[in-house]
């Protein structure tokens, strides 16, 4: 299939429409609101079939097919977050600012991980079952880095050591290390009677899930508009270089083009589970309604509807070389 | 019915910080708390409170003497940075010696 | 099957009993409640599901066959509310309660609609697919027509056009409608990745939901106790009246015996999810323990165990002409 | 397969797995709670599966078969409490403390239950269908004779009645009774509808709750050390002698061996829903952390990793005699 | 606007004993109450309460006589065994005649 | 601790007045406000509350003159046909120039 089909293809998908349907529900001032449960249970049960499927399919790799893509994750976990905070105090974004958003770029948007495998499933293209285990390491460093920056550049950065343990004892680090060991440790046979839960009803959750964060994100869009044009422009730029630097990396460590394609989303993201958190935590001068609009508002919808197929032509690209 | 005078102090904070208010309840000489789960609006425009699990409503009985150290250890910890919001109130508690 | 089978096997159907069962559970002071949250997911889930199947299978539905259906509604959406009035006006209602219950009569349920498609399943039975559609369509009208006629009968029937804006961008509508759109943008290949959940767990959702149901219905039988007989008549004979129009008005427009089923019970039905809202806003002065029990605990249990089934006898002797 | 294989394929469990990564993830003060809201409709969803499958299957069985098994869990369920309160006692435990114990080890666990179910599926070995029905009469007897020892032995038990009413108007009764009349009623067909949502998702839905059980335990940790060795020793003596004690009971009531195993966890177990609420209203001088730590953080555990393989082995050599 | 001077009694208990805690205030002669559900930690090491749902947290406004009953009853009934704080204050409700 | 006498003022009506209560906050003047989710039992057979969601508590920390417009707001609009309560209380409030 060609990229623009690839695109139509995805851009009417009921997880991407459903997404849609969220922004206009909440433009149209509608009362349609998820419960906080309903929104809870949804990232517990999304995080948890990650992990478990990607265990269960661990088990079964090589450590020797592992190494290299996990250093290179790595490796733009620290790489990125950098290059964010140069952009950003490039543009004039205070210290505490540009050391968030570096901390959401460095980090991975679970849900934009999903969608990516999901539309690899459509477009019929395989990719190496361990990328869940890529997502956990590529959770962490991000955020270290970036508020080293941020004491670095003078701005105390709070205590760095809880910020760690924050992310790393954070619920989306535990359910998905969590899912990956038990589905490592129980495998196929294991699965297969949680599959029904677990792998079925899979898309059919991420709709609901991506409902809620359209409901979401258009909560936030009054925030851009104050944020003005350079929040704009970071949010929709950097995905597109990200995303270029995550092919070309995947590639190199050896990634099949599914596999790229994946990583290449991963970079490109900005969290808005783990990192938010960590940062209310440990930058409190930090603007959530700077940080929060980047990843949620701008990043997050382009990912979604362009930049996926996009990450697929370059990854497709480059291993057609 | 017996009842003693005691301060009864009203904490609202965003979610994230929970931990930390309590053990600085505790750190003044707080008893016990009783913890709600609430939204809000207010002067800020951070607003990230609503998306990590909306407001705390933390309600505390203590001793005058507590209350003055748990205003003084909020406003100086959380109240630059942070969401939060604290008032105090006179009430008449039974089998209030529990509390001071 | 004669009628006397379909009625036995929907009375020891899952959702009839589940419903009965909450009835019993309340009667009996058991502590089983529902949170909230799960009966509002619930019916998120259950608005979704109807749109999404309905969407898929109206992409496939030339116009030429819809429009005949969709005037037959709104002529019944405008007058179903006059006769329910004039009624309810001739049995001594005030006013403002008299246009209350117009507004839910002339609305429809969601969840009768349902078991209405559930029992022609179990009667292998077809139907058009495009009835959630008409669903959308009846909502709107009733509830604008009453609370017109409340505010020429000399009651000031609140806001109109807000009532019209809460109703149109009440969540029922929302979900309901986002969920034809999408289900007819992403068509067959999309409804295949989240029939799973929207498509194969339904009956079992709308079993749980029935539970819930009956538990809310046995916490009103006090209030029908007070209102008396005038409103036990009205909720018991109403639907008669309306279904037995519906049968006739829904085989002139050229429905399907099976359609005219679904459209009967439709007409019959007495909304209890947009119509108390829009009634609470529009019409404070109306009792919700009037209308509430009207819908709820008499028309809505005397639909789902015995109305369907007699619309359903109806709408056949109307087709076998 | 030989029973060390079958111990190590339960650890190796999802279920198991999933309650492991509970107690670890409270362990490392993970911020991952369960919304109550959740925890609430897994226990609804738990209940109700089994009481409609059991209930589907009991249709199908003759009386007969039925009454030998029920007079066993009569017996037991008044023989266990006393049994249980005349250790507590020996132990010294409180008068109270100690009928609060027996009122929990005379009762059921309902996912120790579960999990014995989904250890015989493992292991490819069938047992009776009507087995969710001794669980409802398990659940009364236990109570009633706790309740009525602490009485005998001075201590004024609360109101008795209010008692009885208390556990047999409590949901996990009413779901698991409701269940099955609702299953036996709508036989084969009605539970085919209904199936994918209550048989397919179970163990998926058993998985979450049993994390969320994790996180419960290991919160009751402290409460344990607090409470010293004797609890400690009940907690994990008095399921091996119940079991035991179940295992040669059941198979005498003619059980099959399977049923046997099933039965030998049933008595072996502690119940955390019923009686906890039941004990609290009537017996309010007990101390929760004893009795629920007996129950909850060593009985369970206990039972659910080791007692189950335990309990099979005892009932297969007693077959095969 | 005209306000009437009642009493607003607070009372916080574990979840169990929702229907007891209603039941004495509507002897007590109270007209109504407002309920939400709460967290909490206090001196007792009991905590079924998580248990069995969290807390409750029930104020409801009545005359100071209404208090009173209110005050004794609830010490009477459930301070030996169970997790219970009570506090009341004064305050000032608009249409209060309706609940006196 | 410094802090500053205000009145605080707590409404409970049912859920479907939400946001026009807010509203009538704003109006009358109000910075803030802090909402939980509640259930209630009062004086009139009305309880659409409970179908529609429940009750909503809602406090404002407010100046006395604003206390007033809100009183007075909130009975001319509602209390002929919906089921609400309002009560105020002399609180002190921390930082309290920010809501006055
Ligand atoms: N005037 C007020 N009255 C009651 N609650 C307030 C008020 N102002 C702020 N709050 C609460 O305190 C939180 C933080 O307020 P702020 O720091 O002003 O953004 C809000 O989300 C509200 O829950
Ligand atoms: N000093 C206090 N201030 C506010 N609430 C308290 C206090 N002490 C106890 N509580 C509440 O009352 C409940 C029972 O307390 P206790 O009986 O001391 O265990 C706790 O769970 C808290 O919700
Ligand atoms: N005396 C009272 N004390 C506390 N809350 C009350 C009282 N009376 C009514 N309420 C609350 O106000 C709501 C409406 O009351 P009403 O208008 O009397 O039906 C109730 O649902 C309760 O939440
Ligand atoms: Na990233
Ligand atoms: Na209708
Ligand atoms: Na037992």
């Amino acid at each position: 299939m060609d990229t623009l089909e690839l695109i139509r293809q995805n851009l009417l998908s009921p997880m991407v429409l459903a997404y849609a349907l969220g922004i206009v529900a909440m433009l149209v001032r509608s009362d349609l609101r998820f419960p906080d449960a309903l929104y809870q249970t949804l990232s517990i049960y999304l995080l948890l079939a990650i992990g478990l499927k990607g265990g269960a399919a661990l088990a079964a790799t090589p450590f020797a097919d592992l190494w290299a893509p996990a250093l290179a994750t790595l490796l733009l976990g620290c790489l990125v977050p950098v290059l964010v905070f140069a952009a950003a105090r490039g543009l004039r974004f205070e210290i505490a600012n540009a050391a968030a958003l570096a901390a959401h770029y460095g980090s991975v948007s679970v849900v934009t991980f999903i969608a990516a495998q999901a539309f690899l499933q459509g477009a019929h293209v395989e990719h190496e079952a361990f990328m869940p285990t890529l997502v956990a390491i590529l959770e962490v460093p991000g955020i270290v880095v970036a508020l080293t920056l941020a004491r670095l550049a003078g701005r105390d950065g709070g205590s760095l050591g809880g910020a760690i343990r924050e992310v790393l004892t954070g619920k989306s680090i535990v359910l998905l290390i969590g899912g990956v060991l038990i589905g490592a440790a129980s495998g196929h046979h294991g699965m297969e009677s949680v599959a029904p839960l677990f792998v079925d009803l899979f898309k059919g959750a991420l709709t609901l899930f991506l409902l809620e964060m359209g409901l979401l994100t258009a909560q936030r869009l009054g925030d851009v508009r104050r944020a003005g044009v350079r929040l704009v422009g970071l949010g929709l730029v950097a995905p597109v270089v990200l995303g270029a630097l995550g092919a070309v990396v995947g590639s190199l460590a050896g990634l099949s083009a599914g596999g790229t394609t994946v990583f290449a989303a991963m970079v490109a993201s900005a969290s808005y589970i783990a990192a938010p958190a960590a940062v209310r935590i440990a930058l409190p001068q930090a603007s959530p309604s700077v940080y929060l609009s980047a990843s949620l508002v701008l990043t997050f919808p382009f990912n979604l509807t362009l930049g996926i197929p996009l990450y697929h032509a370059l990854s497709t690209a480059l291993h057609r070389r | 019915m017996h009842t003693v005078r005691l301060k009864l102090v009203t904490i609202v904070a965003e979610a994230v910080l929970r931990e930390r208010v309590v053990r600085e309840l505790r750190d003044a000489g707080a008893r016990g708390y009783t913890l709600t789960t609430c939204e809000g609006e207010g002067s800020r425009g951070v607003r990230a409170s609503q998306w990590e699990g909306g407001n705390l409503r933390i309600e505390t009985i203590v001793e005058a003497a507590v209350a003055e150290r748990i205003l003084t250890g909020i406003a100086d910890e959380f109240f630059e940075n942070y969401a939060v919001i604290v008032w105090t109130q006179d009430v008449e508690v039974v089998r209030g010696g529990k509390y001071a």
